[in-house]
């Protein structure tokens, strides 16, 4: 398929809420390693909520994925309860209006949520964050649709590209969130939020494409 | 996980439903924000302290709400900072009319929280809301690049401080300025012998050997800067106090409010034994101990350890210090 | 062992040296007798309460000492009762020419102390000297062939209320009947998560499995009477004060004086949630909670688990427990 | 040897503190089983405290007992404090003036030793105390002193007694004593006090006799 409509957004989200549920602990783990042992716990129960989000008759992809995205901002909290949720907010701006959305709709949306998270969070590649995820899974979803790959296939592509990022976390001496506080202690770990944002993606590609 | 507890999801609200129950007369609990409030509505006239954060540091924040003190406290689950929601709810209900300060310790996750809730309560066009960051930890080097220091006991004096200078009836500016110099002139420095159990997570955050210690610390269970091995009370009070002290460039002839908090899970009898050693390393370095603290302030849920916390003081902050205060967690001079 | 300390044999005296150093204008330290006492030397003309036992139990007792509670607390080895000379020592130290109250735990050992120093006062021909046993714990059965019922957390709810008939110039005879009142209307019951470590012992007294949890301890690390699977925070406060509210025959439409309180190792969350528990039950059985106390009042070094202690209150004891008091473990009305 | 001098009384003392100091961590153990884990430190504390004791020039042998029974008193505490304390005490008082002593005035003094341990605790034998190893000793040394036993025969059947007592408390439901707070749980345990009280009389048996 090309193009994507708000059932399939839904899809999205239900997606990852089942799969967040499924990886809590194995999320909470990795935060336990350099964080606090929250990450899993956060994500599952603010992606749970929007999973439960009511059905709104005629509902717009954007109006949805700003409730998606508030619904994050007041569930999930700590740092990834801001950035989530700045993510889906922006990522719902340029969808305005819009009942059905193909790879170049997706890729403005994308970017600008990836944009609202560094806005917020001011990572940057490097850092040891869900930055790391998601900077590469951006090049790589407008490289594919540049190249003419339809709607799933960008978001293989951008799914692809984040587990690499997320991988390439391990060997970081973070510098940014909790697991900064480690100093040379945070190598030798994945990012439990460039784990989860992987998870996004790939829910992504499952849902949407 | 040995804890008391029913459902771990619903520990932070079955708290808040007690204190609520153990303090009618003096706290209104709000369990949908889950916000501990004072009883009896806004303060008219009166700059409003609005702090927060993770759950799982009692007293703090919710036990710090009272006359001279704070006006609300906002409960993140377990060890995850509140949601803009909370903080705003919390603003709103306490705002008197001459601004509310939001008392913020440096996390990420807070900061965003708290930035977007003065953001949302901007838009509104509420409360004026002004806010302060702590980050006294030394453990944590402090650079632009990075998060910079946390913000851990400095916090417990700060509201306390600042609290009585909002009762005394001082501006928002006045009370962020105050703020400001209690965080500029506090450090603190923690250590562990164990770890903690977040309820949600079921399981230690770190193992530590029978002959180990995290030294350096925060207060959410996790790791410090260095795993060293387990050293008498004398040698950990040098190790903690050593940083603190050079951090602060603490002289001959100054005198220091001195805490000496447990992070949940070691006795009091351990806590006064390190005080102790504080008070002997503090006397031999000509510095006079003015006020302190010797107890569980600003924990880490069950973690057995300790953090010492210094704020260098003036005639000021010690009037301010010995201002009454009623609160469940610290009260005096009421 | 993991603890913070120097060598195990000097902890106690090292935490007395720390309660000096951060109490200097309220408490007098006397380091060789191992004595808390109020600063300022006896009250004249009043009677004195004089408590003490095991350390390991912080704030009880040393924490009590002060205004409207306790004049000199005697502090043993930890778990070891004081021995008489301590007690002698703190009893002439404290008389102020009214007499001497003993608040004593019914074990074994600070019976016998306490007899012995009371048979040398009265043979020194100093301080009049009256004694009470406190034995509140339902979790033992009484007989007259055994020890009798532990002395627990009524003991801290006694030398508050007695503390305070004693500061309003009450008799020797009438702070006894009093104390003996008190006792005699109050019960306790407690349980353990973990257990606790001895310093001195370096390993914890007892081990309990990953889902067990023990009913019907005490206070000394001992293990309690039955050992039973984890359970919720309800149930658990079921099993608690069911024998309490049984023992009591505590009726509908009746109040009581209630403390939830912490062994040493649990979080003020889990105290909050467990005295949610407490209160829903108590509701719905009719009491009513006049006054209530949330935290670490009688420790078991960092023992894991809470107890539940209920006072039968009236207008006298709700009005003696309102009475100011300013210790370092309790503090109000000053 | 049928006799003991006040040096020998010393030497008892010293030894048992030698015993007592290599035997604490045993007799914490028990005393963690069934009591509060401090036996062991708190007699270990004490008759260090009595044999470092200074030598007083021609002293009594019931001064210098008395001393021990005032210094246990005010050095150990706890249950075991008073109890050994008095014994010690009322140990001493039948041997007022003596410089040296033999079976009947030794097997005076144990009793009265354990009158004392009586009157204080108010213990009966089968309450699991040290009671229940003292009891047996002071039969043994009488037996054995009425048959004609000399001094160092008396000690030495009180210790055998002694032993056998102690390990008759193990079966035993504590009626005395912190042990009795664990009802039936008591049951299976050697009692601490009848170990530590059979150490010292096979200290006397070496040290006296
Ligand atoms: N400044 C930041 N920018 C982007 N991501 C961040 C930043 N700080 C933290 N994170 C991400 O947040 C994750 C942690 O989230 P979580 O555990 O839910 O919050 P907290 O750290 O407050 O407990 C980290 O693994 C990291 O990927
Ligand atoms: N009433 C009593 N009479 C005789 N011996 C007793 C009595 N109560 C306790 N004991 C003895 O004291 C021993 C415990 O001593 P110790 O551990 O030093 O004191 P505590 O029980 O106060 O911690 C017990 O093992 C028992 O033999
Ligand atoms: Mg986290
Ligand atoms: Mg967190
Ligand atoms: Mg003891
Ligand atoms: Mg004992």
């Amino acid at each position: 398929m090309t193009v994507a409509d708000v059932s399939q957004f839904r899809a999205w989200i239900a997606d990852t809420s089942a799969m967040l549920t499924e990886q809590a602990e194995h999320l909470t783990d990795l935060d336990r390693a350099i964080g606090d042992g929250d990450h899993g716990t956060n994500m599952a129960r603010g992606f749970a909520a929007c999973a439960a989000l009511p059905d709104a008759d005629g509902e717009g992809i954007d109006a949805y994925l700003k409730k998606v995205g508030m619904t994050l901002v007041s569930q999930v909290g700590g740092a990834s309860g801001p950035l989530y949720g700045t993510f889906f907010l922006r990522f719902a701006a340029p969808l305005a209006g819009a009942t059905s959305v193909g790879p170049t709709e997706v890729a403005q949306a994308l970017r600008a949520g990836v944009d609202g998270v560094v806005a917020r969070g001011k990572a940057e590649v490097g850092d040891k964050t869900m930055y790391d995820a998601l900077a590469p899974a951006v090049r790589a979803f407008d490289g594919a649709a540049s190249g003419g790959a339809d709607l799933a296939g960008c978001l293989e592509a951008a799914a692809v590209a984040a587990a690499g990022g997320r991988d390439s976390t391990e060997p970081l001496v973070a510098r940014k969130g909790r697991a900064s506080y480690l100093g040379e202690r945070s190598a030798g770990h994945l990012d439990p939020g460039a784990t989860s944002a992987t998870m996004l993606l790939e829910s992504a590609a499952r849902s949407l494409g | 996980m040995k804890k008391l507890l029913n459902d771990p999801a619903d520990v932070v609200v079955e708290a808040l439903a007690g204190m609520a129950a153990a303090h009618p007369d003096r706290l209104d609990v709000d369990l949908e924000h889950k916000l501990v409030l004072r009883a009896g509505g806004p303060v008219q006239g009166k700059v409003a302290l609005v702090s927060g954060g993770g759950s799982g540091h009692e007293p703090m924040h919710g036990g710090y709400v009272g006359t001279g003190m704070l006006h609300a406290a906002c409960c993140g689950e377990v060890f995850t900072s509140p949601v803009p929601d909370q903080i705003l709810a919390a603003t709103q209900a306490v705002d008197g009319g001459a601004g509310v300060l939001h008392i913020v310790k440096n996390y990420t996750g807070d900061i965003m929280n708290f930035e977007m809730a003065a953001e949302m309560a901007a838009e509104g066009g509420g409360a004026q809301v002004a806010s302060v960051v702590t980050d006294d930890d030394v453990a944590v080097q402090d650079s632009a690049y990075t998060t910079g220091r946390r913000g851990v006991g400095v916090t417990v004096l700060l509201e306390k401080i600042v609290g009585a200078a909002a009762e005394e009836g001082r501006s928002l500016e006045e009370c962020l300025a105050l703020a400001q110099k209690v965080n500029g002139q506090g450090r603190s420095m923690g250590m562990a012998l164990t770890s903690c159990t977040v309820p949600a997570a079921g399981k230690p955050t770190f193992e530590l050997g029978e002959d180990e210690m995290e030294l350096g610390i925060g207060i959410h269970g996790e790791a410090g800067r260095a795993r060293v091995p387990l050293a008498p009370a004398r040698e950990i009070a040098e190790d903690l106090l050593g940083p603190v002290v050079a951090d602060l460039g603490l002289a001959r002839g100054e005198s220091v409010i001195a805490m000496v908090n447990g992070m949940g899970g070691t006795p009091l009898l351990e806590l006064y034994l390190m005080y102790n050693e504080v008070h002997r390393i503090l006397a031999a370095a000509g510095v006079t101990v003015a006020r302190n603290l010797v107890g569980n302030y600003i924990t880490s849920l069950e973690m057995a350890g300790c953090s010492v916390t210094l704020l260098r003081a003036d005639d000021e902050l010690v009037r301010l210090w010995d201002a009454p205060v009623d609160t469940p967690g610290l009260r005096w001079g009421v």
